[in-house]
């Protein structure tokens, strides 16, 4: 039997690989990827709780955060062109122009 | 005339203060020195009047009862009324009026205040009329007269202690009235600080009578103290007060511990010291001492430390006097040493005999001192009496009152110094206190003996000023230390030796009438022996109301030991005064030859057992370590507490350098800047600019989050 | 028996793309390895009976995201990616901390047993099959406040993203 | 409630230099003569509308028969949070406030000519610092005088920092981060005061004649107590919080240091009299130590602040500096005679602030004048000053006495009266003996000060053509040696202000039966003489 | 499933409802209408958006007196609510002002500006609102990408598009944080109302561990809107590449929808557990953080709007401390104050700085603020005040914002005896001092250092116009604040209920 234990295991392995990627890689597309993976991470709990709690609450959630995510994809994406166009370069620790 | 009484301190502070607003005036707007004439005219004639306005006020009290001599008129409320808890739980109101008594004991001492004080003022006149200070002079001499007036008028503590803190503050403004020497300064600022260590005490024994007794009236204070038993066998309250009250004597008047800034104070100008440092100010300790006597004499412990004090003290200065060059300085030791018999006197229960003592010497040390400033004005403003010798036949008139002076200080039958000394050893010995008296007695054969040395080496022998502006002579009294550059003056400024000369008339008047007073003065307290009842303690009967009963110790084994005593003291005084005239007339010693031949003992006492020195290196040095210390401490410890930890502290011990200075980091401000330079470091480390690393902060947050729940929850 | 298998495949898929995702050297690769991911979760999706969700996640997320994703690897055109390092320094330290966290997290989770939730019971029962116009029902009538939202924040990220992908001539410092 | 031309004099009082500052605002920048008239005029003004004050302090009609304060000016504010607009004064604010209206006046005059850049804004922020002064000193409701208490802050501040000497940033920072720091805990302090009251009464309000109306219990005091202290504290200065004070006093200009030891002080001793002693009576007894049962915090504080204060000033290079550590050591006494808590301290404690503010004040006005003369501070720059400045070493000599209390003067009255008082109380009596000590080093720093620069030759050729006090700067000290020789001679003119407001702090210091242990007080005028264990008849009348 | 009949009703709900949400329609209407002018004419589309945020401010005072839920339960309409939609219309209005200028001088003069500026104040309007999480997350999500797009929004600008890369990237990964945390609420209650929270948490679902978790992503989530401390890195390096306009904007407006998020979320949804002492310490200790880190890093700051940065995280400390001390001991309206005043004083601190901006120079650090008193006096007086208000100076508002915060403190002391509340006022108050210390910087920079330039400053209308208003309220409202504390109360009591 499946349990909501199960999804829950499962998203918090795909949030820890997620918030990983997000430390360690340094282009800044792949970190967006894997916030992409966090917000999944989220919508399989929201799933899986809405199947133990019978009702659909969580689907309408997950349909928000896939919004959501949409549209942060885009305007995120915008700012890496509007960096890459003055600076070249999208690796995140070349971008230390702000600091201290 | 007796409710004109508080007129008589209010003349002095008149004229006072119109010399000096005419001056100030005169000096800033006008830009000249005010006119000479008019500053002594208000000057003396303000004392004149207030000293015949006292002779006036004494005159009525005598004809007064004897048990009603007593004038009080208070003039407004000083401190108002304010409820004050005593020590057995009453409440008291608090008051204190501006009131001046007139009683025996105070008449004696404003007739004394008035009479030398006018003298001197007279005396002044010649004295200072040269000197470019004479306006502010005369008002610091007036303003002293109200000090002193006030003083023995106050008919409370407080008001003494106006008095008492007034005439030190215008000690302190006459000894350094030659401000642009340093020395005068340092002694005119020692005196103070001396004399304010001696307040503390006052200060405390008035604060301790007022809450017990809930007043500071002399009277109501005495009254109830006249209820108290002697404290006997145990150290009371009112032995308490009494030595706190003599502390304060100690520093007014120069006794041991606290006589050191008396020989300095010679710095001041020559009336000065005579009216100040001799007659008047020194003696308002033992004046206050008899003033307390119901306090006193119900304190036998304290008694018998002022009995000792005092006798101790006339020794040792008497001792220290023996060897001194300078003129004044003599004169000053024996002040010291003779303010030591008052004391005595005191401490060993016969106020009156000290009171009358301070009688007499007033003549006579007025005198002698007056006597001095002749002379050192006569031989141009020289000092070391090295340099003087046969001055008689210069000055014979000096010679001859200061001649007058001496004996009376030393004892000599008919003159008034005989009669209080006299007295003073007999009750030492009456009352039982042997070894006081012993001394005393050994005293008075030293008091002889420097005197005469001072009368010998000044009047007689071989001149020696005429090779006084030998360098070799300067460099040899150089020596003597501390308090010895005080020889300043004409002589050695090299423009050839210019001869002594007789003083002028208003100083040589002065003289004489001191002289005639030195003489019969002590007529009034002839021995009992003589005269059957002692004027003197008769008129004083009622200062001594609430006196605790002396127990009689042999007092009645009368007349003949009487008599045997005195002719004692006036052989040791005979010997005192051969032995001057051995040494220093026929043997014809120089001053420089007493250090060959005594050595050690010479050099302590003329070194004055160095101990100013003890005291410089005990306690004014280190009290400015101490500032300095505190100082560095303030700004390194206290106000860079916490922030540099305990290095500071061991460095904030040592003295503030330049460089330690510009290196003190203090203060919150500083403590800011610290931090903010210790956390920037970890703050960049932090904050790198790196969108990673602050997610990665995040996430260790979250972490120390869950942790910390976990410790909380615990 | 063959659920469990059926789950266990599609989170070890699920899990296998994710790792992938962060450690391919390419982005392209990582973009596809997402786009695998995102499809198993869909058929996660399915197996969960959210039948409505699956679709969205593949027309959305696999449809939209991804293809914008790729066009902008594209068009940047960062192909030096294959000839540097990929991870920032603190990637030891990153790692050590995830599964920390990830630790943590689990152990909150099973604190108290097998997860237990939700103390208040659903409205009503809801099928479990079918459930598209139920989610419909659900946007368009409770939700119809955030949904409405919705709109403008899209709205307002063509117009964000178009301002910032446009450009400006002149540069500023 | 007195009026003037309609306003109710406390508001004319106070903030008649707030419309001065604004008029100095408008006026234009280079017309510098008419910025210093309009500023000494309105600093006169302020002074003579103060008078009044004085004059009709005893009309019952202006006075609150069951408080005791005057000129109640008590208006609505905030009503939500209980915080009014309510000044009034009793007889301590009285003298502070008369106190502060002259010296404002001084110190206005004093700038005259010792300032020359930016004066419109010196002229302004001297006026606005005046008004957060008597504010301070009027207000009768905690939030109100807390707002007034930090307004003077930034005026201060500016002063200390623009028209200051060498360190004057560092000064200006250092004073405004302490005081700051203390009054942020003083504010907490005041917060819990009022939520216990609030608690107990089911009223909330800032009004402080309402809140010594109740007890607050000891624990809640202990710790109001300590935030109390450090505001009140660092503001006095009392050890350790002190070394502020040297550096704002050092740096600031004259009139700034003026008024910093003239006024800005007595707010701290202002506070603890008006505030910290009344309302919280169980934790002063503790902290004091009266009653023998508990350590004597405070009383060791105050000695170490005046022995401490006095042997540092002795050694002093910078005359303004050992001014202001003789500062610590005089605020050192005042504290003692608050903290006695017996009616004769506390009097003496309070019109020593008075005293202090003359002394010290005009002390720091003749550093500021030679140091207008000759652009520096160190002692040993000086000497034989009273060759060529006749006149000011005779002032400077009166108020050296008047600083080292010669009697006669105005400083000996307070020292004396503090001593006595603190004499009085069995348990404290050793610190009242120990403080006789300060008396001593008083005199020694002063009149060592007073050597140095007074007497001796004129060493420094610099100093030969020095100019002795014109006119503006002689009349500046007028008002000051007249008070000084008034209080000095006859203090009962301002002691008898202070009889009714005193009484009421000591008793509820000590408690309501602390009068009542013997003999009522009322009855004691008759009785004046109690000698232990006897009654004495009346006395044998000497003649009048 | 759901018959017509019901339909009918829903739809006739929605079109009533629509009404309640009038200021916000509106504002997203006339935000629209900003897209559509034309070029030539955009010298007035601030005084556009500007007409909206009046029009929108009426409709509010229309829909002020509704008290209830709308939406099904979407929206709570209440004084709450109200309160902060003026705040947040006042903020965008006042940064319109500074913006006219400033963006002639960025030569960034557009109608897509002010339009984001209008929808992000849409978006925080739903925010106060809004007690169901989706909406919550919805109408942070829409505030959220306006903000990033406004940081970056001078293209050009390296350090813009740096840091709308770093705020974008940290706060989409701290949505994902927060979003995780909501999922977890809505399993452990299966509702996303708050109000249905609320009363599973009350059947004991505040017992479950999973709550622990939620807890804690919620508090990084939100954390990070606020920036506090550890959550708040990306603060001062968004706040100094943005344009000073949107600083201005985004330091005001945002956190203060945020934390009435918080409230809600906290108060409403979690109130047992947000009363559970363990948590209230956790909450504690965050606050303490955030103060003294913030101060500290101040200290040695440059660059103003680095400072301010760091002085908004401080004040995001001192706003905790009012969530600590609870609903019923005037926390809430504490903090509500504390935003209001806040928003005035800080954007007057801001509008001084973008009036300095001019050609060639950027003038955001504390040297071009040199001898400002020199150049443009009245200016430097009012940066004087708005510093010594964010100092917490009386009688500015700064300090009724603080003393409102303590007096909260105390009052929950005496309520529970809780000894930590003491030490956190105390640790606040002397953070209070800390942080004067940098403010006053600014001061001595301005009156007590010489200018290394003599350029006068002048005024430009719109600043005046916003400088007016700020420094009004900045050193006015202690002279009565009554109004604005019966407001806050109102809003208080309305969020209680």
């Amino acid at each position: 039997m499946i349990t909501t234990s199960h999804y829950l295991i499962l998203s918090t392995i795909i949030l820890t690989i997620g918030i990983v990627g997000v430390l360690t890689r340094r282009n800044v597309l792949i970190v967006l990827m894997s916030i992409e993976l966090i917000f999944n991470a989220v919508n399989i709990n929201l799933v899986a709780f809405s199947k133990q709690l019978q009702n659909t609450i969580g689907q309408v959630f997950v349909v928000f955060v896939i919004t959501v995510a949409a549209a942060e994809a885009a305007v995120g994406l915008g700012i890496v062109i509007a960096l890459f166009r003055n600076k070249e370069k999208i690796n995140l620790d070349e971008i230390d122009l702000l600091k201290w | 005339m007796l409710k004109y009484l508080w007129l008589i301190p209010l003349l002095p502070l008149a004229g006072s203060a119109l010399i000096g607003l005419i001056g100030l005036y005169r000096v800033r707007v006008i830009g000249r020195k005010p006119n000479k004439t008019l500053v002594h005219t208000i000057a003396v004639g303000a004392v004149a009047i207030a000293c015949l306005l006292s002779l006036g006020a004494i005159h009525d009290l005598m004809s007064l009862p004897q048990d009603e001599r007593v004038y009080e008129t208070v003039s407004f409320t000083w401190i108002p009324a304010t409820p004050l808890k005593l020590t057995n739980g009453a409440w008291a109101t608090f008051k204190v009026d501006w009131a001046y008594r007139l009683d025996p004991l105070s008449a004696v001492m404003i007739f004394v205040v008035t009479f030398v004080g006018f003298l001197i003022h007279v005396y002044s006149i010649g004295y200072m009329y040269e000197d470019s200070g004479y306006w502010r002079f005369f008002a610091y001499l007036n303003l002293f007269m109200f000090a002193m007036l006030t003083l023995v008028l106050g008919n409370n503590f407080l008001i003494l202690f106006v008095g008492w803190e007034g005439v030190g503050l215008c000690s302190y403004l006459l000894i350094g009235f030659y401000f642009e020497k340093k020395s005068a300064g340092d002694a005119g600022k020692k005196a103070f600080i001396v004399n304010r260590i001696g307040d503390t005490g006052f200060v405390i024994a008035m604060m301790l009578i007022a809450v017990t007794f809930g007043t500071l009236n002399f009277e109501e204070v005495f009254r109830a103290a006249g209820a108290w038993p002697t404290e006997t066998m145990t150290w009371g309250l009112l032995t308490g007060i009494t030595l706190f009250l003599f502390l304060g004597a100690t520093g007014k008047s120069a006794q041991i511990p606290l006589y050191v800034w008396l020989p300095d104070a010679m710095e001041g100008p020559t009336p000065v010291s005579a009216l100040i440092h001799a007659a008047t100010m020194v003696t308002a300790g033992v004046y206050m001492v008899v003033r307390c006597n119901a306090l006193f004499s119900r304190a036998p412990h304290t008694m018998a430390i002022v009995a000792g004090i005092g006798v101790a003290t006339a020794i040792f200065a008497a001792t220290i006097g023996f060897f001194q060059r300078d003129i004044k300085r003599v004169l000053a030791y024996s002040t010291v040493s003779q303010l030591g018999y008052m004391f005595t006197a005191c401490g060993v229960g016969t106020f009156a005999a000290g009171l009358f003592h301070v009688y007499t010497h007033a003549f006579f040390k007025a005198l002698l001192f007056l006597g001095s400033g002749s002379v050192i004005m006569g031989m141009h403003h020289e000092q070391d009496m090295a340099k003087m010798g046969g001055l008689r036949k210069y000055m014979p008139w000096t010679y001859a009152t200061m001649l007058i002076g001496t004996l009376a200080i030393a004892g000599i039958p008919g003159l008034a110094g005989f009669f209080s000394k006299d007295e003073i050893l007999w009750r030492a010995y009456g009352g039982g206190h042997k070894i006081i008296w012993f001394v005393a007695f050994l005293t008075a054969g030293c008091t002889a003996f420097y005197m005469f040395r001072l009368i010998f080496l000044t009047f007689f022998g071989q001149p020696r000023f005429l090779d006084a502006a030998e360098p070799a002579e300067e460099s040899h009294h150089s020596h003597g230390g501390h308090g010895q550059d005080t020889v300043h003056g004409g002589v050695g400024h090299g423009h050839g030796v210019r001869l002594p000369h007789e003083s002028p008339k208003s100083m040589i008047i002065p003289l004489v009438v001191l002289a005639v007073g030195s003489i019969v003065a002590g007529y009034v307290g002839m021995p009992s022996y003589i005269t059957h009842t002692n004027l003197w303690e008769h008129f004083l009967d009622p200062v001594f109301r609430y006196q605790a009963p002396v127990s009689d110790h042999g007092g009645h084994d009368a007349a003949s030991t009487e008599i045997l005593m005195t002719a004692l003291s006036v052989l040791i005084a005979g010997a005192g005064i051969f032995l001057a005239y051995w040494i220093y007339n026929r043997r014809k010693t120089q001053p420089a030859d007493e250090q060959r031949s005594l050595g050690v003992v010479y050099q302590c006492f003329f070194n004055k057992y160095y101990v100013d020195q003890i005291y410089d290196a005990l306690i004014i040095h280190r009290t400015k370590d101490l500032g300095t210390g505190l100082w560095a401490f303030d700004r390194n410890v206290i106000d860079g507490l916490g922030v540099n930890g305990s290095g500071w502290v061991t460095r904030s011990l040592g003295r503030l350098s330049g460089v330690f200075d510009k290196y003190i980091v203090d203060g919150a401000v500083n403590l800011l800047a610290w931090m903010a330079d210790r956390f920037s470091y970890i703050f960049r480390r932090i904050q790198t600019g790196l969108v990673q690393s602050y997610a990665m902060v995040i996430m260790v947050g979250v972490i120390a989050f869950f942790s910390l729940y976990m410790y909380l929850s615990k | 028996m063959i659920e469990p298998i059926m789950f266990y495949v599609t989170a070890g898929l699920i899990v296998l793309f994710s790792i992938l995702v962060i450690t391919a050297r390419n982005a392209v690769h990582c973009a596809i390895y997402l786009i695998a991911a995102l499809l198993s979760i869909a058929a996660l999706y399915i197996y969960m009976h959210a039948e409505f969700i699956a679709a969205i996640q593949i027309l959305t997320y696999v449809g939209g995201i991804m293809v914008l994703f790729l066009m902008v690897i594209m068009l940047i055109n960062f192909n030096e990616e294959s000839r540097m390092r990929k991870a920032t320094g603190q990637w030891k330290a990153a790692i050590l901390v995830s599964l920390t966290l990830a630790g943590l997290m689990l152990y909150f989770f099973f604190k108290g047993g097998p997860v237990i939730t939700a103390s208040v019971p659903a409205a009503g029962p809801v099928p479990v099959s079918g459930n598209t116009e139920i989610v419909g029902w659900g946007l368009y009538v409770p939700y119809v406040l955030p949904f409405e939202i919705a709109s403008l924040l899209l709205l307002v990220a063509i117009i964000g993203s178009v301002l910032l992908a446009k450009g400006k001539a002149d540069t500023w410092d | 409630m007195l009026h003037v031309m309609g306003i109710p004099i406390l508001n004319l009082v106070c903030y008649v230099p707030l419309a001065g500052f604004f008029i100095i605002l408008l006026l234009d920048r280079k017309s510098v003569t008419a910025i210093k008239w309009t500023a000494n005029l309105v600093a006169l003004l302020d002074f003579i509308l103060s008078i009044p004050l004085i004059l009709s302090f005893n009309n019952p009609s202006y006075t609150d028969p069951l408080t005791n304060f005057r000129y109640i000016i008590k208006v609505p504010w905030i009503t939500s949070l209980g915080a009014q607009y309510y000044f009034g004064i009793d007889g301590i604010s009285l003298l502070l406030i008369m106190l502060t209206t002259l010296l404002g006046f001084i110190a206005v005059l004093s700038s005259w000519t010792a300032i020359e850049h930016r004066v419109k804004e010196y002229y302004a922020l001297l006026l606005l610092l005046q008004t957060g002064m008597l504010g301070t000193f009027m207000a009768l409701d905690f939030f109100l005088f807390y707002v007034f208490w930090e307004i003077m802050l930034v005026p201060m501040y500016f002063l200390i920092g623009v028209w200051g000497s060498e360190r004057r940033l560092y000064s200006a920072i250092k004073f405004f981060l302490y005081t700051l720091a203390g009054s942020v805990l003083m504010l907490l302090g005041i917060l819990a005061l009022y939520f216990d009251y609030g608690r107990q009464t089911g009223v909330y309000t800032f009004n402080v004649i309402e809140l010594q109306r109740i007890g607050f219990p000891f624990g809640l005091q202990y710790w109001v107590f300590l935030a109390f202290f450090v505001g009140f504290a660092i503001k006095v200065p009392m050890f350790p919080f002190h070394t502020w004070l040297p550096d704002a006093h050092t740096d600031a200009p004259t009139a700034g240091s003026v008024i910093l030891a003239g006024v800005l002080l007595k707010m701290g001793t202002y506070g603890f009299v008006r505030f910290g002693l009344p309302l919280l009576p169980d934790a002063s007894r503790y902290f004091i130590g009266i009653g023998g049962k508990s350590f004597p915090w405070m009383m060791w504080l105050c000695i170490i602040g005046i022995i401490y204060g006095a042997l540092v000033a002795l050694m002093q290079k910078d005359w303004k500096r050992l001014v202001a550590y003789s500062s610590v050591s005089h605020l050192g006494f005042c504290m003692l005679g608050i903290f006695a808590a017996t009616p004769v301290a506390v009097q003496g404690g309070v019109l020593q602030m008075i005293n202090h503010g003359l002394s010290t004040g005009a002390l720091f006005l003749l550093v500021g004048n030679v140091y207008e003369r000759r652009h520096t501070r160190l002692i040993s720059e000086y000497g034989g000053l009273s060759h060529i400045m006749p006149l000011y070493a005779t002032i400077f000599l009166i108020m050296t006495l008047s600083s080292i209390g010669m009697p006669g003067l105005n400083g000996f009255i307070g020292e004396f009266m503090i001593l006595q008082g603190t004499f009085s109380d069995p348990t404290l009596r050793i610190w009242s003996g120990v403080a006789v000590v300060g008396i001593v080093l008083g005199a020694a720093y002063m009149l060592w000060l007073f050597q140095r620069t007074m007497f001796g030759e004129v060493t420094n050729p610099k100093n030969e053509l020095l100019d002795d006090l014109n006119f503006r700067e002689a009349f500046c000290y007028v008002p000051l040696i007249i008070l000084s020789f008034w209080i000095g001679l006859y203090p009962q003119t301002f002691l008898r202000y202070l009889d009714d407001p005193v009484n009421r702090v000591v008793s509820k210091v000590r408690g309501s039966d602390y009068f009542k242990l013997s003999i009522p007080v009322a009855d004691a005028t008759t009785s004046p003489t109690v000698a232990p264990g006897t009654v004495v008849a009346d006395r044998p009348a000497p003649h009048r | 499933m759901v018959d017509i009949a019901d339909k009918t009703a829903l739809l006739g709900d929605l079109i009533q409802n629509s009404a309640l949400i009038k200021p916000e329609i509106m504002l997203i209407i006339w935000a629209s209408f900003c897209l559509l002018v034309p070029k030539d004419t955009r010298r007035w589309v601030s005084i556009f958006a500007l007409t909206g945020l009046a029009i929108s401010g009426f409709s509010l005072y229309w829909t002020y007196g509704y008290q209830g839920s709308a939406f099904g339960g979407m929206l709570q309409l209440d004084a709450f609510g109200a309160f902060f939609k003026i705040l947040f219309l006042t903020n965008a209005a006042v940064c319109i002002f500074m913006s006219r200028k400033y963006m002639d001088i960025e030569e960034e003069q557009s109608g897509e500006y002010y339009c984001l500026i209008l929808f992000a104040t849409v978006g925080m309007m739903f925010m106060a609102a809004a007690v169901d999480l989706i909406t919550i997350f919805i109408s942070l999500e829409l505030m959220a990408i306006c903000e990033f797009i406004l940081v970056g929004y001078l293209r050009g600008n390296r350090r813009s598009n740096e840091a709308a890369m770093k705020f974008f990237l940290l706060g989409a990964f701290s949505t994902g944080l927060l979003l995780y945390g909501m999922s977890l609420l809505y399993g452990l209650s299966g509702s996303t109302s708050l109000e249905v929270i609320a009363k599973a948490m009350e059947a004991g679902a505040a017992k479950n561990p999973l709550m622990l978790v939620a807890m804690i992503t919620l508090i990084a989530g939100l954390g990070f809107k606020i920036a506090a401390v550890p959550f708040h890195m990306w603060c001062p390096d968004a706040y100094e590449g943005a344009p000073t306009s949107i600083t201005a904007f985004i330091s005001v407006g945002p956190k203060a929808a945020a934390f009435a998020v918080l409230f809600r979320i906290f108060l409403s949804g979690l109130g047992p557990v947000a009363t559970d002492p363990t948590y209230l310490r956790l909450l504690s200790v965050l606050a303490v953080l955030t103060m003294t880190w913030a101060n500290l890093a101040a200290l040695t700051q440059t660059n103003i709007k680095r400072l301010l940065a760091y002085s908004t995280i401080s004040h995001a400390g001192y706003l905790l401390l009012g969530l600590i001390a609870g609903k019923d001991n005037g926390g809430v309206t504490a903090v509500a104050i504390y935003l209001f005043l806040y928003a005035f004083m800080n954007l007057g601190a801001f509008t001084i700085i973008v009036m300095v901006r001019r050609k060639g120079l950027v003038g955001d650090t504390i040297d071009d603020l040199k001898g400002l008193v020199t150049k443009n006096p009245g200016a430097a007086i009012m940066m004087t005040v708005f510093v010594a208000s964010l100092a917490g100076l009386p009688p500015t508002a700064g300090f009724l914002a603080k003393y409102a915060i303590f007096s909260a403190l105390i009052e929950a002391y005496f309520k529970t005896h809780y000894t930590y509340l003491v030490i956190l006022a105390v640790i606040g108050v002397i953070n209070s001092v800390v942080a004067f210390y940098y403010y006053w910087l600014i001061v001595r920079a301005m009156f007590l250092i010489e200018p290394t330039d003599d350029v006068k400053l002048t005024f430009s209308p719109g600043v005046v116009t916003a400088l007016t208003v700020t420094f009004a309220v900045t050193l006015g409202i202690l002279l009565y604040p009554e109004p604005l504390l019966n407001f806050a109360r109102a809003a208080s009591n309305s969020f209680l209920r």
